[in-house]
């Protein structure tokens, strides 16, 4: 892929940490408004894909390294997994810190409120840690591919 | 008659799920909701979540949610795992 | 019958799909049949969990005695949506494979695998 | 913390998180990514073994997540239950030990079979994932869930068909037709969770099980759920994808492949027995079962004959296998609702079925790592270019002898067991099934001699001068599964009696499968 106009790239510039922050939102924040690790991540992700398009897949890679974007993946998924792990004294997926009054262990209010963020138990964490896996697995995902049809192009051409 | 014997097994499935259409429930009326009411009344005594439908996701059906990262990372996997020489 | 317009659009939407699958001849066309019996699967899946004049389960900052629609089909489809992800992406990729390989999309012409 | 109760769980999550970690190893150590994958299976076969003298001994187990106890499935004040739960009983578990072993075995196989092969981390990884998929069908007890580790299973098998992709056409292609079928059969099944949930509300097998109006929807949902389960065992149909992913995934894979197709068959009698049971036209799809299943058993004896690539040969073969599965079994459910005849004959039809299950899975798992084997020496797969290795590759020639020998059923070995209980069985309820099913046989056993006489007998041909014997960790997988077999053929009543006669009655009674989950009501 080609690298976009002038136009599109400073558009880009300006705009894909507020992509990646709001992504960050919405995954932090998953367990009070809609949204979770999934939609963040998601969002996130896109910022990838626009700088993709905009600035073509070999600048990109550049910068957007895929061996680091896979660690990330792997380390989001294990700390999804441990933490299912850890309410295995009880069982798998015990939701072992929820209203203790530790870590997000506030007891919600019952009803209609305002959210606390303190609230949760494991799920903000687990939002985190799957926010994380998704984020780079798509990126994985969109460079990875754009690499390969940058491969099949130059067959075409060929 | 490859084209043949295609259209009778389309025809037949289609009309078997116009037929699952028509016999399902009257829409946006569910007959039985006992295990959404449960999820509703007590998500937020249990979990201490604001969110039902985070709740479900990563609480009650925390396992399902497992295996779906999981799926991505599968096929994660085999993405990088088929492009493995060119993406060098 | 018009009651159940909502899911006469899923089964069109499978319909296509299958009909997609089952009549084209091109490997991306047959990647977007796959996708459209999943968007099918997906939006029956969330059809199923409306309740009239129901608001989203979600506690904060909701209007107080209102009910809430099910919450479960919420859950269910957003898993499927990402499996949905992964598999779209794969079968992509794999299209590619066979192009770089064939360079071609026709199913008539990949054909190695006979008999 | 009492680990014992958790075993049903961590027999998915040891490999699941090893898969996990597996990339993270492979940048450190490519070697130690097979070593970290055998361990992991290795752990895993063994807690399949404890669980399955609990099972055998105790009872049924349901592992509740997130529950404050693993067997508490109900929340009190509440009829039906509201969380995810495995729920192994026999049956389930007799499957799970198919896995447990073929996996290992094929993990076992890998280590030297995959050696020059680029990408080996990516491979243990996604060997490691099709492990947990193949678990996870056969032991979760939540209709979703079930559609979760389909997708799992499938998505991982399609990774490790195209694996070879990268270099050739032929993988990439099986790879392709392989992902639309189960990517159909799963999204299928999605619709059938929808189906039940909208009518039901509820999502797990037993609730749903016990609740059952078998209105038209419900048989709607199982007139889509028979051919769909079916496709992805590969019955005669909808067969087309199965020689080519069988043919073109590397040996190891192949092996684990046959037990993949073979737990969605274990889905088939699930939903069959567990779901319906006695209240459906059972003679109506008892019948439908004996349909597919003889069309698999002739249609893929008879396109196994004139092939001429080994692993197609044998994967035609592995459909004609799986229709003696589904005539058992079809037998058995035709005559459900007979309690005389099912006391007569329709427990031993269905012993007959499901013990061909596990001999299907070690023989033909044996079969494919002979000729992966082969592949691995000679380089090719066509038999007119092989000939004479019985020379160089002993061991290779005798393993072979014994995996032909199972799948022809000849006395000492573990397929004349099950097909002998097949066929004195489905002799009683129609003697044309049982005549058509020896034929099959008789042409399996031409076919394989044909095999093994232009394989391994002849003169020394000159280009395969420098063949050599396999090396030594896949001569052990060949070892182990020849052990079994020949172990399995020569007490074939004490596995009957210990491990196939409980998965049955565990299938029929479907009081008893409800009643784990909703207490006896």
């Amino acid at each position: 892929m080609k690298q976009m106009s002038k136009i599109v790239r400073t558009i880009t510039n300006l705009v894909y940490g507020f992509i990646i922050i709001f992504g960050f939102y919405v995954i932090v924040h998953g367990h009070l408004t809609p949204g979770g690790g999934f939609q963040g991540g998601a969002i996130a992700a896109s910022a990838f894909a626009l700088l993709l398009v905009s600035y073509g897949s070999l600048i990109t890679k550049k910068f957007l390294k895929k061996e680091f974007l896979s660690i990330t993946e792997n380390t989001g998924l294990t700390v999804f997994i441990v933490l299912a792990f850890l309410g295995l004294g009880i069982t798998f997926f015990y939701n072992f810190l929820a209203n203790t009054g530790g870590w997000f262990g506030n007891t919600a209010a019952i009803g209609p409120n305002s959210g606390d963020m303190n609230t949760g138990g494991v799920i903000p964490l687990m939002n985190i840690a799957v926010g994380l896996e998704v984020l780079s697995a798509l990126g994985v995902i969109v460079l990875v591919m754009a690499s390969g049809a940058e491969f099949t192009k130059k067959k075409e051409n060929s | 008659m490859k084209k043949i014997i295609f259209g009778i097994a389309f025809i037949l499935f289609f009309s078997f799920m116009v037929i699952s259409a028509l016999n399902m429930r009257p829409f946006g009326e569910p007959v039985f909701s006992e295990m959404d009411d449960y999820f509703i009344g007590n998500a937020q005594v249990e979990t201490g979540a604001n969110n039902v439908v985070t709740s479900i996701v990563f609480d009650y059906r925390g396992f399902d949610t497992l295996g779906e990262a999981t799926v991505l990372f599968t096929a994660v996997v085999g993405i990088v795992a088929l492009f493995r020489r060119v993406s060098k | 019958m018009i009651d159940n317009f909502h899911f006469i659009v899923v089964i069109i939407f499978i319909g296509l799909g299958i009909y997609t699958l089952m009549f084209k001849k091109n490997l991306i066309k047959i990647a977007i049949g796959v996708c459209l019996i999943e968007n099918g699967a997906n939006l029956f899946l969330i059809t199923l969990g409306y309740k009239k004049g129901a608001v989203a389960p979600i506690y904060t900052y909701a209007p107080s005695g209102q009910s809430m629609v099910l919450p479960t089909p919420q859950a269910l489809t957003l898993t499927s949506i990402v499996i949905g992800i992964a598999t779209t992406a794969l079968i992509l990729s794999i299209a590619m494979m066979i192009y770089k390989h064939y360079g071609t999309l026709d199913t008539d012409q990949v054909r190695r695998l006979r008999g | 913390m009492n680990l014992s109760n958790h075993i049903p769980i961590l027999i998915i999550a040891i490999p699941l998180l090893a898969a996990f970690l597996v990339p993270l190893v492979g940048r450190i150590n490519k070697k130690a990514t097979g070593i970290l994958t055998t361990l992991a299976l290795t752990a895993s076969l063994i807690l399949t073994i404890a669980l399955a003298v609990k099972i055998l001994t105790v009872g049924p187990q349901v592992y509740v997540f997130g529950a404050t106890s693993p067997s508490l499935t109900l929340p009190s004040g509440l009829k039906f239950p509201i969380r995810i739960m495995f729920e192994v009983d026999a049956m389930g578990i007799f499957m799970g030990l198919i896995t447990a072993i073929v996996t290992f075995l094929g993990a076992i196989y890998s280590l030297s079979f995959m050696e020059k092969h680029d990408g080996l981390d990516k491979h243990y990884s996604l060997l490691l994932l099709l492990t947990v998929g193949m678990f996870g069908m056969e032991f979760t007890g939540d209709i979703f869930n079930f559609f979760v580790f389909l997708e799992i299973a499938s998505i991982a098998s399609v990774a490790l068909i195209s694996f070879r992709g990268t270099d050739l056409g032929e993988p990439a292609e099986a790879g392709f037709k392989y992902m639309v079928v189960s990517s159909i059969s799963a999204l299928i099944v999605l619709f059938v969770v929808g189906i039940f949930y909208g009518q039901y509300d509820l999502l797990n097998f037993a609730a749903i099980a016990s609740v059952m109006k078998y209105s038209q929807l419900d048989k709607i949902a199982l007139a889509l759920l028979v051919p769909v389960l079916a496709m992805k065992a590969g019955a005669v149909p909808m067969h087309m994808w199965t020689p080519d992913a069988y043919s073109e995934a590397p040996a190891p894979i192949t092996m684990i492949l046959v037990a993949a197709s073979q737990a969605s068959l274990y889905a088939l009698f699930r939903v069959t027995f567990s779901l319906y049971n006695i209240n459906l036209n059972t003679l109506t799809v008892g019948w439908v079962i004996i349909i597919f299943g003889l069309l698999s058993m002739f249609i893929g004896v008879t396109m196994a004959i004139i092939q001429k690539d080994i692993k197609r040969l044998m994967a035609y073969h592995a459909i004609s296998q799986t229709g003696y599965m589904l005539l058992g079994v079809g037998v058995g459910l035709a005559v459900l609702a007979n309690p005389v005849a099912l006391q007569k004959y329709g427990i031993t039809a269905m012993e007959g079925g499901i013990f061909h299950i596990m001999n299907h899975a070690m023989y033909k798992g044996l079969l494919f790592l002979t000729a992966g084997a082969l592949f691995y020496r000679t380089g090719t797969r066509d038999l007119n270019k092989m000939g004479g290795l019985a020379h160089s590759m002993k061991y290779t020639a005798i393993f072979f002898i014994v995996g032909a020998a199972a799948i022809a059923g000849l006395p000492p070995f573990n397929g004349f067991a099950s097909k002998l209980l097949i066929y004195e069985s489905v002799y009683r309820f129609n003697p044309l099934l049982s005549i058509i099913a020896m034929v099959v046989s008789i042409l399996t056993l031409a076919s394989f001699v044909k095999v093994f006489h232009s394989a391994f007998l002849g003169p020394k041909l000159p280009q395969f001068k420098e063949v050599k014997e396999v090396p030594r960790s896949m001569i052990f997988a060949m070892a182990a599964l020849s052990c079994i077999i020949i172990l399995f053929g020569l007490f074939p009543g004490l596995i009957v009696k210990n491990l196939v006669h409980p998965a049955v009655v565990s299938l029929i009674e479907q009081f008893k499968y409800t009643s784990i989950v909703l207490g006896g009501m």
